[in-house]
């Protein structure tokens, strides 16, 4: 059922808003005022909330089904912590307020700081950084604000300029190392699935400032070398960057500053559970070994003896840092719900999450095995199964008509083509927060599909999805010629630009 | 654990199906020397009760605008924000969905993107935005990068009004790329002295309206002498509701907006999450940073929204794209446009007008009060004045009277030199009892 | 979808709760303590959340199309009502607290007694029944008690002890008669829609304790000789209940206590918005005259110098009444909701919304009345617009057929087969929530529908519903062989009862 | 006004379509006398800012209960709610349905009250129940005149032990149709003195158990005297979660449970709206009061759930009817049934032992404390206690020190001359040092 737009709505000239009537009418701005019109219907609530309402319905939700995305970890998002969230004393203060009068946020803000620093091993955290791209950023930035400061800037005679990154890496990780001025350069992918050592020793050298490496990495595989990368790279003078967004496989039963990490971003949507909402916000705080903590970007806390304080600026050592991220101190909204997620598990319940993970995906993994390739088969994967599409060869069905193939049984597709390193790749993370029924039900469906494929049912495929708000959208031509704003139809009398 | 389904029962089968003797099978590639045995130093489990009492008595520490007089801004608003925002915004359909890959099961997240992407154009008078950035501070720093971009110039000139904690937020991020940043210094009317450093080599022009003391501007100017050096404006706004009442920043000749949208639907949350609004002239829709959302068709010939010249962003472009982000303010983004859609044009005119009443409501008062100096002329919903103490000083005595008087400038920018400058805001949530509150206590501290 | 039920979850032994581990066992209770298995299956949150939020997609709701029920008055529940009831002030006080810490409590329950007494012109209220039902009980209870303390009682020499009722009447209400012991002795109804004088008149007696009117009256007309009918009914020494369902159809505009009313019930969820929540809870607040005041039910709240009382018993004149109605002082959470509604809409606003509630309902019976046949075509409907099936003579169809259809379309049916006065009776209330966008949508749907029954496309009505979660529904069934509750398969090893 | 859509426009085209010139047209059959002109003497308009300002104020008048330490019971408990609870029942589609009459678009609504009728069914012990009535003491209303219908006899006799409000609320309404009850003297062991009074005319003997002294009392014996005589046994609880701990009404032989359930979901709310459980023997369905779902299948032979044995109610039987209900309460139902689902049984039976737990610390702390004396001997989670003093002084005194104390049981029953009893409740939210506080506190009282 179309719903249609606001802008195509009866609300030109009525408002959902009831406001008194206001006594300036704003003639002291003389010219700066506004005269055209703006734009923007108005809806009365009621109509207002039947609109959203009926708009949400057309969106899958990990609160309706499983959403077996690899690599974006849809995992239940309690309400418990949005209610926390909700709290006057979290969510209406001001970031500028005297700090006297914010003290429980600042502790907040320790608190989760202790969490994460514990959690990971690692001494230092920045927790600003707004998303995980952001925090990867902020990653590379204190390496090489480390680097310039030991002689080794971009600009300097012996410059380390490249960043080490594998092929199978998320497309963050070469895009943040060429936005702040690296030359990324690919490191091979062995047979197994893990970083090529051989690749790595041959390419590390006095111009590499940092590797990025993802562990648990993108095919669902623990490096099984970690420590030996690690130790490489540290020789080489260079520093490790660990992507974080896999984080949830092994929370609570491995440290990264174990691994000889130097700066790893915490996706908290991914490993604690910050709802994802459509696509944001997000929250990357960047964990710092002790060798790069003196790098972070202000803001930070300090707890002293009367009471936290909130250092806005950097001063001594610190001083060497590039500066701030974002205008104030990052994500306080999501920083609550991540504590209360935490706080909520334990040390216990969160290494449990780690492991119900690592054990739900190996048990699709397991199950499907028979019917479809997986891409690495021995051995375990860690919170992620990984397919190819070998098992799809002669059927004339691709990952994509098999993925929208899902929509049809009510779930969401998996993760698909991605990571580039596998062919016609499917990823398929379950989380710890699907129980054994729910993912019975799934493999069902699965091997219900992957029968169908090869006995040669393409229309059921090709046609896909037939049960969805809608079928297969034309992605082309939204490129091609793109709309990207509703525009008054010619000869409407809509008062819009 | 009330979030972990399995039971024991339910491992034991699961184990026995992958054929593993125990969990520790399954972390086998992790070496030995880094497999932690039991747990981490931290508390145990809780239930819901022991958390809700944890955070409670932290927020309880805390002092919320919503409880006292309040007149705090430099960039962040306390607005009303209407029930039925945080109502839908709270529904599974929008909560806990993910970014809209798959359009077919995701035409909630997108149509809603594409009301928000017209609502920020019309806003900020400029044809096309895109679905958000992480806030306004980001958004002019990807602004800054693609006015670079665009002009292959390498350097851009800043007024001093521009917040100073953006200017920073953006210098950490275009010096990485190597983009040179002229900062002028910091004066109410910073304005004013932007045309004269424009030149040849200038990829563009940044200037906030209004501007972090407050002060509102006609930029039409700045556009022309910009263009004709063949540079682009940036006009920043850290207020959306500014827009309501104030000439839009397309009209005086924006190239690009970047602005922060916390105002229309989003909480203070201590500084975070917000929304950056970011909107551009048509033809550098391809340069454009983040996410975009377009129209299109299914094959039943339906209309329908899907995300849009991705051959921008990281997962396609990887170390090519225009921009490392991968997320926007999503949930933020539709806060914003419920309530815009709520508001619309009549009622954002309204709030805009009672924001500007309330505060020229507070100026008058403060002006009255002998000592104070109010320093800013023309402004929307905040102003500021120099006070004969350290603001910094001033407002912690009032904050032990309960009262927030505002931010120092100061605690911005130590290094200006205008410790006895206070930025003074009002919105529509502002009363005359708060205002009388202020100025006798402030009157009594000086 | 079919969603199974918690007992066939795999949640047996499982809980979606962390309870300290207790340290009681109960063991000093000795044989008080239960042994046996109780049969209650426990989710882990993920899986209760995904439960509920898969079952509330198959309801039709408010916020998601027109609930056009008659006399049901399905209108917009603004969120505001929702959020004021939940601030702690208000759910989280203990109907027995001292009075001292419920002053803002007794202040909202005497702020509500006031907007109540105001809008209906009565001198009194009683807030504590639970639903309309119940206040109905309340009315006609103080009813009987005064005339008991006149010497008319039910077992007095000369009773007053017959109920008269229009047979367009609710079922409640000669349910309630029945339920206090009253005869009840049904009121014809003119040709157009009204009570009978005639009739009523010839009726009326000095056996006669009360008449019952609902007025507007179910038919959806007002009763233009209500003045006369009070008259009539005072001067027989009986007193008059006026049925207060419909009272959004003239609140603000007209006042019941200018009519005569002795007492009338207010339901808070059809007037003032508080939600229906899938059938209750409800409340139904009774205003009283002058002469039945006296006879109110315990609690009530009165104002004094030192702030407000709650007095919990009747004493003086008041305790002629009948005691209390319920264990505590009633539905202080609807009270609230109540309250936020009525400040919200001011009185301009609340004699808006009977105007727009009346003018959508004659809106839709004007654009209507050439297809389909208006009950009462003469003069203009109140707030809600009834057809009979005439036009439907010859064609197959039914009135339930027909509504079942309207289900295929998006939208609610509208209620049918009521007031029974009427032939096929479908009664359609769109209330003054809905815009004329959405009215417009109804009335092209109803009209397609319509056309298509008289084109004699049968097989559109009688297979309907289509479209929905399911296909018609056999009641029959389900009350021949009632299967009130989930019971354990046979041989199955779940350890319930 | 924000709630209604149409502008001055619509209503012109509309009145236009109908063929009226003004509003006033549609309302020519109110009689001129009784038509108002302008407005009712009351305030206008309000926006939510107001709304909340003026509602918030009220709130915040009264001291919550979550707020300080906390003993108040008699009916009403304070238990933690999941917020998942609140959040579900808060969802568009649960909340602003209604009666689920259209099955066939009800089956959310439907189906959570077949889950919720089988849960109060398996919590009370009994066969069946229903799907709610207003609260327990309508509920104990309700069973009294069904055990007349049942027996056609007349009379009911009442423990002393039943909680005073829900004697009184029962009377108003079997008064009504002439039912006769026989109250027996309050005592905290009232249940010991029922069996003597069964007779020949007894339709129903009621008992409450924890009674509304705390008491827990095996009703087995009662029951068998009730049934010797050829009456129905009922019993009130007025703890939901107490059935966890001890035994359920069903397992000593009760035919009607007549309960409240606010325990489990649900708020105080200053004592409504709750949530009346009633359940009862098999045999019994047909005279049972109240909505009733039932399984059944669609046309194309889907299972299904439809309201059921509609025939017992007032909206087909009219006078005839079972009782005059119409409602039920909905969406508290929804809330037990969401919370029930998360406790499982597991969750019940250690909520249950908390409450216990808390409670004999309680009892243990205050009969150290010299003049008090504890009256109940065996309790679930609630206890009386006599004092040297009136009691209503007592929690007067402690509710200034912002401790509330229990319920004086001569608030509930001012001629029982136990005015110096108080009952003191402990739920799973009580800490020790809530405790520990009203020990020293109620000591320096005294």
């Amino acid at each position: 059922q179309d719903e249609h737009l606001i802008f195509e709505s009866d609300g030109w000239g009525k408002t959902g808003v009831d406001l008194p009537e206001p006594k300036a009418d704003g003639s002291d701005l003389g010219d700066l005022v506004r005269r055209d019109p703006i734009g923007l219907p108005g809806l009365s609530e009621p109509e207002a909330m039947r609109h959203y309402v009926r708009l949400s319905q057309k969106n899958h939700a990990i609160d309706l089904a499983i959403y077996p995305l690899g690599s974006c970890t849809m995992k239940h998002n309690p309400r418990l912590n949005e209610k926390m969230a909700r709290l006057p004393g979290f969510s209406d203060i001001h970031p500028l307020q005297p700090q006297s009068t914010v003290q429980g946020a600042l502790e907040l803000m320790d608190q989760l700081a202790h969490w994460l620093k514990t959690l990971t091993g690692m001494p230092a955290v920045a927790l600003s950084p707004k998303a995980g791209a952001h925090g990867e950023l902020c990653g590379l930035m204190a390496i090489r604000a480390a680097h310039r400061a030991a002689g080794h800037g971009l600009r300097s005679d012996k410059p380390r300029n490249k960043v080490l990154v594998p092929t199978s890496a998320h497309g963050t990780n070469p895009a943040t190392a060429a936005f702040v001025g690296y030359q990324v350069v690919e490191i091979a992918q062995t047979e197994d699935g893990r970083v090529d050592i051989k690749d790595l020793e041959a390419k590390l050298g006095d111009d590499v400032a940092a590797i990025m490496v993802t562990n648990p990495n993108t095919c669902g595989l623990f490096e099984r070398d970690i420590l030996e990368i690690s130790r490489l790279t540290h020789e080489a003078g260079a520093y490790f960057y660990c992507d974080g967004a896999n984080f949830n496989a092994i929370v609570g039963r491995v440290r990264p500053g174990d691994l000889g990490v130097d700066a790893m971003h915490i996706n908290l949507h991914k490993t604690f559970s910050t709802p994802h909402g459509g696509g944001g916000p997000g929250a990357g705080p960047v964990v710092l070994s002790e060798a790069l903590a003196p790098f972070a970007p202000a803001p930070w806390v300090v707890s002293g003896e009367d009471g936290f304080r909130l250092e806005e600026f950097a001063e001594g050592e610190a001083a060497q840092a590039f500066g701030r991220l974002c205008a104030f101190h990052g994500q306080m909204g999501m920083y609550v719900r991540a504590l209360s997620y935490m706080m909520s598990h334990g040390s216990d319940g969160l290494r449990q999450v780690a492991e119900d993970a690592v054990l739900n995906a190996n048990y699709i993994k397991a199950r499907l095995s028979d019917l479809m390739s997986a891409a690495f088969p021995e051995g375990p994967c860690m919170h992620e199964a990984l397919f190819d599409d070998e098992w799809l060869k002669g059927t004339d069905v691709t990952t994509l008509d098999f993925a929208k193939a899902m929509i049809d049984e009510g779930f969401h597709p998996m993760t698909m083509y991605f990571p580039l390193v596998v062919h016609g790749a499917m990823l398929i993370e379950p989380t710890e927060t699907e129980s054994k029924q729910e993912l019975d039900r799934f493999i069902e469906a699965m091997r219900a599909l992957a029968q169908a494929a090869k006995a040669g049912d393409v229309e059921r495929f090709k046609g896909a999805p037939f049960h969805a708000p809608l079928r297969r959208l034309d992605e082309t031509r939204a490129a091609r010629q793109p709309v990207l704003r509703w525009t008054a139809p010619e000869g409407s009398n809509i008062a819009a630009e | 654990m009330r979030y972990l389904p399995l039971t024991p029962d339910d491992r034991s089968a699961m184990l026995a199906a992958i054929g593993a003797k125990s969990i520790d099978d399954l972390f086998v590639d992790v070496p030995e020397a880094a497999r932690r045995e039991g747990f981490v130093d931290l508390p145990r489990v809780a239930g819901e009760l022991q958390v809700e009492r944890a955070l409670g008595a932290m927020a309880g520490r805390n002092v919320a605008a919503g409880s006292v007089p309040f007149f705090c801004g430099a960039g962040a608003y306390k607005h009303h924000v209407p029930a039925t925002v945080d109502h839908v915004i709270q529904r599974s359909e929008f909560l806990t969905s993910y970014t809209p890959y798959q359009p077919e099961i995701a035409q909630g997240t997108l149509q809603y993107l594409y009301e928000f992407q017209t609502q920020v154009a019309n806003l900020t008078g400029m044809p096309v935005a895109n679905a958000s950035l992480y806030d306004g501070s980001t958004a002019m720093a990807e602004g800054v990068l693609m006015a670079t971009r665009v002009t292959r110039r390498n350097k851009a000139v800043i007024s001093g009004g521009v917040h100073p904690h953006y200017v920073a937020a953006t210098e950490t991020v275009v010096h990485a790329v190597g983009v040179e940043t002229q900062v002028l210094p910091a004066a109410v009317d910073a304005e004013a002295d932007v045309i004269a450093q424009i030149g040849p080599d200038t990829a563009c022009v940044v200037v906030q309206t209004p501007n972090v003391f407050g002060t509102a501007t006609d930029v039409t100017k700045i556009a022309e002498a910009a263009h004709a050096a063949g540079a682009l404006l940036i006009v920043v706004v850290t207020e959306a509701v500014s827009m309501g009442l104030l000439k839009s920043p397309g009209e005086m000749g924006a190239d690009i907006v970047a602005a922060e949208g916390q105002s229309i639907g989003n909480a203070l949350n201590f500084g975070g999450p917000y929304v950056g609004l970011f909107a551009c002239r048509e033809k550098l829709i391809r340069q454009m940073p983040g996410r975009l959302t377009g129209e299109t068709v299914d094959a039943d010939g339906e209309r329908g929204f899907v995300l849009t010249l991705s051959t921008r962003e990281q997962h396609i472009r990887r170390d090519k794209a225009t921009s490392n982000i991968c997320t926007n303010s999503g949930l933020c983004t539709l806060a914003f446009t419920i309530h815009m859609s709520l508001l619309g044009e009549t009622g954002l005119r309204r709030l805009a007008l009672l924001n500007h009443e309330a505060a020229v409501k507070t100026r008058d008062a403060l002006a009255a009060i002998p000592g104070v100096e109010v320093l800013t002329p023309r402004f929307f919903n905040e102003f500021a004045v120099r006070l004969p103490k350290p603001a910094s000083e001033v407002v912690e005595r009032l904050a032990e009277k309960r009262i927030l008087a505002g931010v120092p400038y100061g605690r911005l920018a130590p290094a200006a030199g205008m410790d006895d400058v206070l930025l003074v805001a009002a919105t529509e949530i502002t009363t005359d009892a708060d205002i009388a509150t202020l100025k006798s206590a402030l009157a009594e501290v000086l």
